[in-house]
């Protein structure tokens, strides 16, 4: 199959795109610009036709699992069916021809736009204001971190430490560590709950908050909400709510209701704004009073059903977004919600725990489930009885993507061993659900009848196992570099 | 409308497999006093067809005005391919290539994308992206801080003023200083540079072209920095580099930029991205994810994700950035815009710019009133100074629906009007802007 | 813009191993006096950017109505994924399928478009598509001349007069004799067609609704048409039947019809989509494309075209039609339509015409002087006697930017309006209808 | 690998879309309308919900070859490139939402964009009048041919022959049926062109005129036109051009200027509009003076920079489209004719006869070539040396399609025996031309070494070779018809 690089199809003197003629009178940049500042040798960028430069990158394209293509539990991803009408509303020229510096009162739509969409996430979580510009969840952690270090600062005192419940995110810890912030790691129990005598004996004067996902990455939902914002109480610090699975709450908790300070929202998961091969997404943080001041500038206000754009925000951490946000995610995530509406959203955390729910009563007897408390959204299996039977979780995830299916997200979290975290949202129909839970017993078969197809896969994939160890000791990240 | 599978007859029939008698008893556990016990205060849902409707009009309360602002997003041209090619679902409906074996169409872009900036920039290395250019510069201090392990950062006034407010809240926690060095006739102030840089200086960021859209003395600056090795922290204009001086031939660190530029629609400000290159040894500590090459199981050739250790879901704490999703699919479009304008294109487009900005600047500047704010180089985008406010300028343009620049009035330049050319400005444009001016000032 | 791949660098190296000097050897023998010497007088070569520009000029200088016309032509809601997925170049840059085994995709769609129009009309069969309506009626005569070799054809003066236009065009060079029937009440005068129909008559055309948006008595109709075997031509609206009796419910022999109502944008009258569908008794006589189902060698299933002996490219001048490019792409918009819509959308759809449409004429017949033409059944269209000229009214309602209908004029009928309603029109836009025609009557 | 039918996923109770609630009072159908005209039971059409309905037609067009993914060289197809731009020109709101009862005043750029593109077809053809209706080439030739059938009825006479080359497309006898001429065949020489001969015997009074394609299928250029002309003044026939192969002679030839009276265009050949899985293409018919009082109502005429439907035209032969033709394939073809202009078009065919010549060059060893005349944009190929070696071209067509490009187009003309019909247009680069030659060389070689490898194929397709006598024996066309 065909299958090169972009700059192996150059040719001199091929030409992908005519740029118009200058209709104004032409001079050298010589003479517009110094010697001294301008480049001499030009860039060696390919020189591909149109009709080659397409057909490169949609072959491309076919190597790609999509949603559009088949089922993709990805745990914690959320990889739910994203609308096409938001992408025609997205692109709408009235939205997507807007200069961000354009005054306001030519813009008042799309401000209308952020605003509402602000009161409707607000209105959802429970919580009393809220930030758009952070521009995925992880920024969102930060931005959050960012307020509770200032609830403190304000508070005239420093505090140097976050809790983390070992079934975190990756980001959140990272994310803790960037805002300059100490980490301890808090224990689960076996139901995967916090576990409370672990929290009480690392929770201190030092502590400036908790951050918690909940449902937390084994799909469990915490319980211990009170109890654990009395042991925050004691020394007044905050509790972070991680809100990647807030697909798992529509009408059933509102966060802000439940203890939490602050969280933030990934539209890209929960209101299904399309994940991009990996961006862009978009991370609001909402919180309550405490820390509403603190939000970053600007801040979208409404006076009289005008629409601005307030900077004057003098105890603001600061912003975190060069504008204000991804604009354009903002769309989608409007048009989903308003388009669900009030019982449309409880439908679909309806859907999405029943969904899971119906694959682990069918998959808990052929894997281990380490967690057995009830499931929300999503829920971790793990692979040690296969793997005592010679095939790893990474097995049977290559061998999956022979049966068409993307496989769940595995060797996470840490605190199960073989993990395979299974999320199938509540786009999924019944039978994919089926297609999915006989392609794992098959493969549970193949791993007593013919194990080393299962060892060997994926066998249909367009490349099979790569070398990952390779890639990074014979480092090759940069075309021209290695070509050197 | 809905956008779940099931009808309710799936879900009786799912219930029962559960062996559950109701979706309730899934969520039993819930403790009461946590439920959310009453309906949502927000509309009834809609269907598509209104949801068109009602989008479509919040979209018409937006006039789109003809641009000659820029200050850090600009209205190029996008060809057709990008967004053709880009809205594949293949793209835009998958995800961060976890399993590479099923996404090494994002894996190869990656590593084009990655290969087309470094090209573009003569930088070593270049990651998969960055949100936007303000917290990928904030990122590249974080970068120069840790590297180093200095506590200096030299932030000129010459800087976007929207940039610099992402850097100061990212550092506004740590332990380090931050030393402004103003402007001097709209460029950086080499002599207070000379006077405040010293051996801890851990970098040095510099925008060429400037805020202001002139061009600084970057080997004057480079000079300086080099004595005492703090490193240069390069943000560029992808578009100029068709024409100007690479940030690796500057010998910068880092370079960053946004990418916006490359192909992606102004979108109000966003989705934007940044563009993140460094230097070899720079690499480890670089933030964000690197795809690379390397071979399967038959010796293929393929891309994998690469120097994972360096990222939070293997450090978690010890990570070099919380960075996780970042801005894919502006790669993509990004990487299509490169190949399609290739190497005569990007000289083309980018002299382009330069040419009609510096039609609209003469014009302008000959005008009764109307100067340059200093007779420096610029490439597309300039600043004027004008004999009146530049907010009420700026007032009367948005009338004819040209949008004339970015007022400079938070810089306390309440006369000073920030200009943007793109290769989408005709001549017809230029020249009415021109006469819109006259008119204004007549 | 040049949209050719090899540069002129590749040109010599293909010249050289084609054996020639240059370009002009190779077509070195065409004559001197059949060579074009000239230049075109055309304008130069643009560029994409400038291209955009020309063309969004040229689309500026119309002003998409509101539209309360139909007449043929129906603005029904478009659901995103029509777009989406009819966009994709696997659809609409491959051909005629002549190499099935990869162009199941295709083939696949021809299959499920030709069961989906089956089922919603209770027809036997149905192609593969035709152009349009009026040309896919002319097709349905031709059929019914030549398989009942009878001279007569029966067209009722309550068909559009559009289509009957194409189809006189295609009947005309041939031996065949064309009866009107004429509107009584604006439907089809049965008195006069018990009179005229004889057996002579190959067939009827029944457009029910009919061009006036009224409902003919088809069975009345049928009877007639019955006892002299002439063949029932039954033109529909596809949106209609949801709620409306089928063509195979009336029993027609073949059923035709605009399918651009199905998925597909107005496009200022074209590309549009003939759906011609017939018994299985003239199925080996029917015009275009057929997809069947079959196996590969390995018991696979499939799709092929099948029934290829009726068409031109095997039986030349004695195919069935001429027919060959058809509306294929239409048709994939067609099947998402309807696969999107589905069973219970249908009823919906049409049910919301019927509501919006019965609203607007209740209001309108309020309205002093205004009467509907005929107090007899309709489903989303209908024709008003308005107290004025209607072409006056047309151009005043034009000024607030809606599409009134349209005028009967061509008919002699001044005084008559045409009105259409979709499911697109929301109650304010029906009452700002209202609103306005009262301002034009006061 | 999933393959269902749309209705196989079709499932009780699932929705694919839902339409906007009722804003008016809503009375019930029957309420509204009899019973007796109301239908009882519901079309069983699928109930699907919208990302499975989304998934399949996405998995079907994965099905499909096509322009973007690789070479296309079907021989008198034309599948080049089709320019992006002109997508998103034709969806511009502007266009795309215009309805065809408009009044003028509302609709001039539409008009404009129309008349002016008839303008540079008459100008490319070099013709005095234009009509833009037919919907495809077909159709453009049953119009032309109705024009010249009104042309000697306006002389008062019967004319009920129709004179074809054996070489001519199908269509071609095809449409001068459906006019109610009779065929005569007219042979072709040795060299591919008309047999001067054969053409005077069978000229007479009962001639109306001659359809000629030109090129032809063979890809040869006609050279007699002059002397086929003569032959047909001497009874006043008149000559039709079949312009499928247009795209071979933009800068060379104007056909008008050559001695036809009337051709037709492929705007979706010729001019690069999408071919869309098998239309809508569009056939604009050119006529010279003797004919332009007949074209099909209305025309497009300009007044004073105001444009206008002329509809009074007395001596037209009628309609042939309900509308005015295929707006919205004009709009491509009409952006991409001003992106070419004036030089640009000349190096469209520059490009096309040069790779149609690089290919034969390498090719014609390996194949026969019966008609060695030189060629222009397309060139037939036989297969009959590999007959006798045990593959026919259809094995070797087959064959092709393992090699990822799509095969020529096969057995067509019918005057070459195996023939393989290659048009490879100017779209493709050298590479993918090279590509090309090098299977067909592997392929040749399979043949004596392999040779049942190529009589099986293909074997890396979706579907192996289907069964298509199967198809018409159990004909199945109708899947509710077949599940009765």
């Amino acid at each position: 199959m065909y299958r090169k690089l972009i700059f192996e199809l150059s040719k001199e003197g091929r030409e992908g795109h005519t740029l118009p003629r200058c209709d104004v009178p032409v001079k050298k940049n010589e003479d517009l610009i110094p010697d001294k500042y301008l480049r001499h040798k030009a860039a060696n960028l390919p020189q591909v036709a149109e009709n080659e430069v397409v057909r490169h990158f949609v072959m491309l394209s076919t190597l790609n699992h999509h949603v559009d293509k088949a089922f993709y539990p990805l745990g914690s991803c959320t990889m739910k069916y994203n609308p096409k009408i938001n992408e025609r509303l997205a692109g709408l020229p009235g939205f997507m021809n807007l200069h961000p510096e354009q005054p306001a009162e030519k813009v008042q739509g799309a401000l209308r736009l952020m605003y509402e969409l602000g009161e409707l996430l607000k209105e959802i979580t429970g919580f009393s204001a809220i930030t758009l510009q952070p521009a995925a969840g992880a920024q969102g952690e930060l931005t959050g971190l960012l307020l509770i270090k200032k609830y403190h600062q304000m508070k005239g005192r420093q505090r140097t430490v976050i809790l983390v419940p070992d079934s975190a995110h990756g980001t959140n810890p990272a994310s803790a560590a960037i805002c300059g912030f100490r980490i301890k790691t808090v224990r689960s129990t076996e139901q995967g709950l916090v576990d409370m005598e672990d929290l009480k004996a690392k929770t201190d004067e030092n502590v400036a908050g908790i951050m918690l996902t909940n449902p937390s990455t084994l799909g469990i939902f915490e319980t211990q909400l009170k109890e654990i914002r009395a042991v925050m109480d004691e020394v007044d610090a905050l509790m972070y709510m991680d809100g990647a699975n807030l697909n798992a709450l529509f009408g059933i908790v509102r966060p802000g209701e439940t203890g939490f300070d602050v969280m933030h929202i990934n539209l890209h998961k929960s209101f299904s704004t399309p994940h991009g091969g990996g961006g862009p997404g978009s991370g609001p943080v909402a919180v309550n009073d405490k820390l509403k001041d603190y939000l970053p500038a600007p801040i979208i206000i409404e006076k009289n059903g005008r629409y601005l754009l307030e900077y004057n925000l003098p105890e603001s951490i600061g912003s975190v977004h060069t504008f204000y946000g991804n604009f354009a995610i903002f769309v989608r995530a409007y048009a989903y919600i308003r388009i669900l509406g009030k019982s449309g959203l409880p439908q679909v955390t309806r859907h999405a725990i029943i969904n899971a729910n119906y694959l682990k009563a069918q998959l808990k007897e052929l894997f281990e489930l380490e967690y057995p408390a009830p499931t929300m959204h999503e829920f971790v299996l793990s692979a040690e009885k296969q793997k005592k039977r010679g095939a790893k979780a990474l097995d049977i995830a290559k061998r999956l993507l022979d049966y068409g299916v993307h496989p769940p997200t595995v060797y996470f979290p840490l605190i199960v061993k073989e993990a395979m975290m299974i999320e199938p949202t509540e786009s999924e129909s019944k039978e994919m659900l089926d297609v999915f839970v006989q392609s794992l017993k098959q493969i549970d078969r193949e791993i007593d009848e013919n194990l080393e197809t299962v060892l060997q896969a994926p066998h249909n994939t367009p490349v099979r196992r790569l070398d990952e160890a390779g890639a990074v000791k014979n480092l090759n990240i940069n075309y021209f570099k290695n070509k050197v | 409308m809905s956008y779940w599978s099931n009808s309710e007859q799936d879900i009786k029939a799912m219930l029962k497999t559960i062996g559950v008698k109701n979706f309730e008893e899934l969520i039993a556990n819930i403790p009461e006093d946590l439920r959310f016990k009453g309906q949502y205060q927000i509309p009834d849902g809609l269907s598509e067809m209104e949801a068109q409707k009602l989008l479509e009009e919040l979209a018409a309360e937006n006039l789109p005005l003809i641009p000659f602002a820029g200050a850090g997003a600009y209205d190029h041209y996008i060809p057709a391919i990008v967004d053709e090619i880009a809205s594949r679902p293949e793209f835009y409906t998958s995800y961060t290539p976890y399993q590479p074996e099923v996404s090494q169409g994002n894996l190869q872009v990656m590593y084009e994308f990655q290969s087309l900036i470094c090209e573009l920039t003569q930088m070593d290395v270049t990651n998969a992206s960055m949100y936007e250019a303000g917290s990928a510069l904030a990122e590249a201090i974080l970068l120069a801080l840790s590297h180093t392990r200095k506590q200096t950062v030299l932030l000129p006034a010459t800087l976007n003023l929207r940039y610099k407010k992402v850097i100061e809240t990212y550092l506004r926690h740590m332990d380090v200083q931050i030393v402004e060095i103003p402007q001097k006739h709209f460029t950086l102030d080499l002599e207070f540079l000379r006077q405040n840089i010293d051996d801890n200086t851990a970098c040095i960021v510099v925008q060429n072209p400037n805020y202001f859209g002139f061009l600084e003395d970057v080997e004057a600056i480079n000079q300086l920095r080099a004595a005492h090795k703090a490193l240069l922290i390069y943000a560029y204009d992808p578009i100029s580099l068709g024409i100007l001086k690479t940030p690796g031939e500057y010998e910068a660190d880092i370079a960053v930029a946004e990418g916006q530029a490359l192909g992606n629609p102004l979108n109000y400000g966003g989705p934007f991205v940044g563009l993140f290159s460094a230097r070899e040894t720079l690499l480890r500590k670089m933030p964000g994810r690197i795809a690379g090459e390397t071979k399967d199981v038959d010796g293929k050739r393929g891309y994998v994700l690469t120097l994972q250790t360096r990222e939070q879901h293997i450090r978690r704490e010890k990570a070099t950035s919380n960075i996780c999703t970042n801005s894919g699919l502006l790669t993509v479009r990004a990487a299509i815009y490169l190949s399609a304008l290739g190497k005569k294109g990007m000289q083309q487009v980018a002299s382009l710019c330069l040419n009609k900005a510096h039609y609209l600047a003469e014009g302008l500047t000959k005008l009764a009133g109307i100067s340059l704010a200093v007779e420096a180089p610029f490439f597309k985008e300039f600043t004027i100074k004008l004999p009146v406010n530049a907010d009420t300028v700026i007032q009367q343009f948005a009338q004819k629906g040209v949008l004339a620049g970015v007022s400079l009035q938070h810089l306390g330049l309440k006369d000073h009007l920030l200009v943007a050319v793109t290769e989408k400005r005709t001549r017809q444009e230029l020249d009415h802007y021109i006469e819109i001016m006259k008119s204004i000032l007549d």
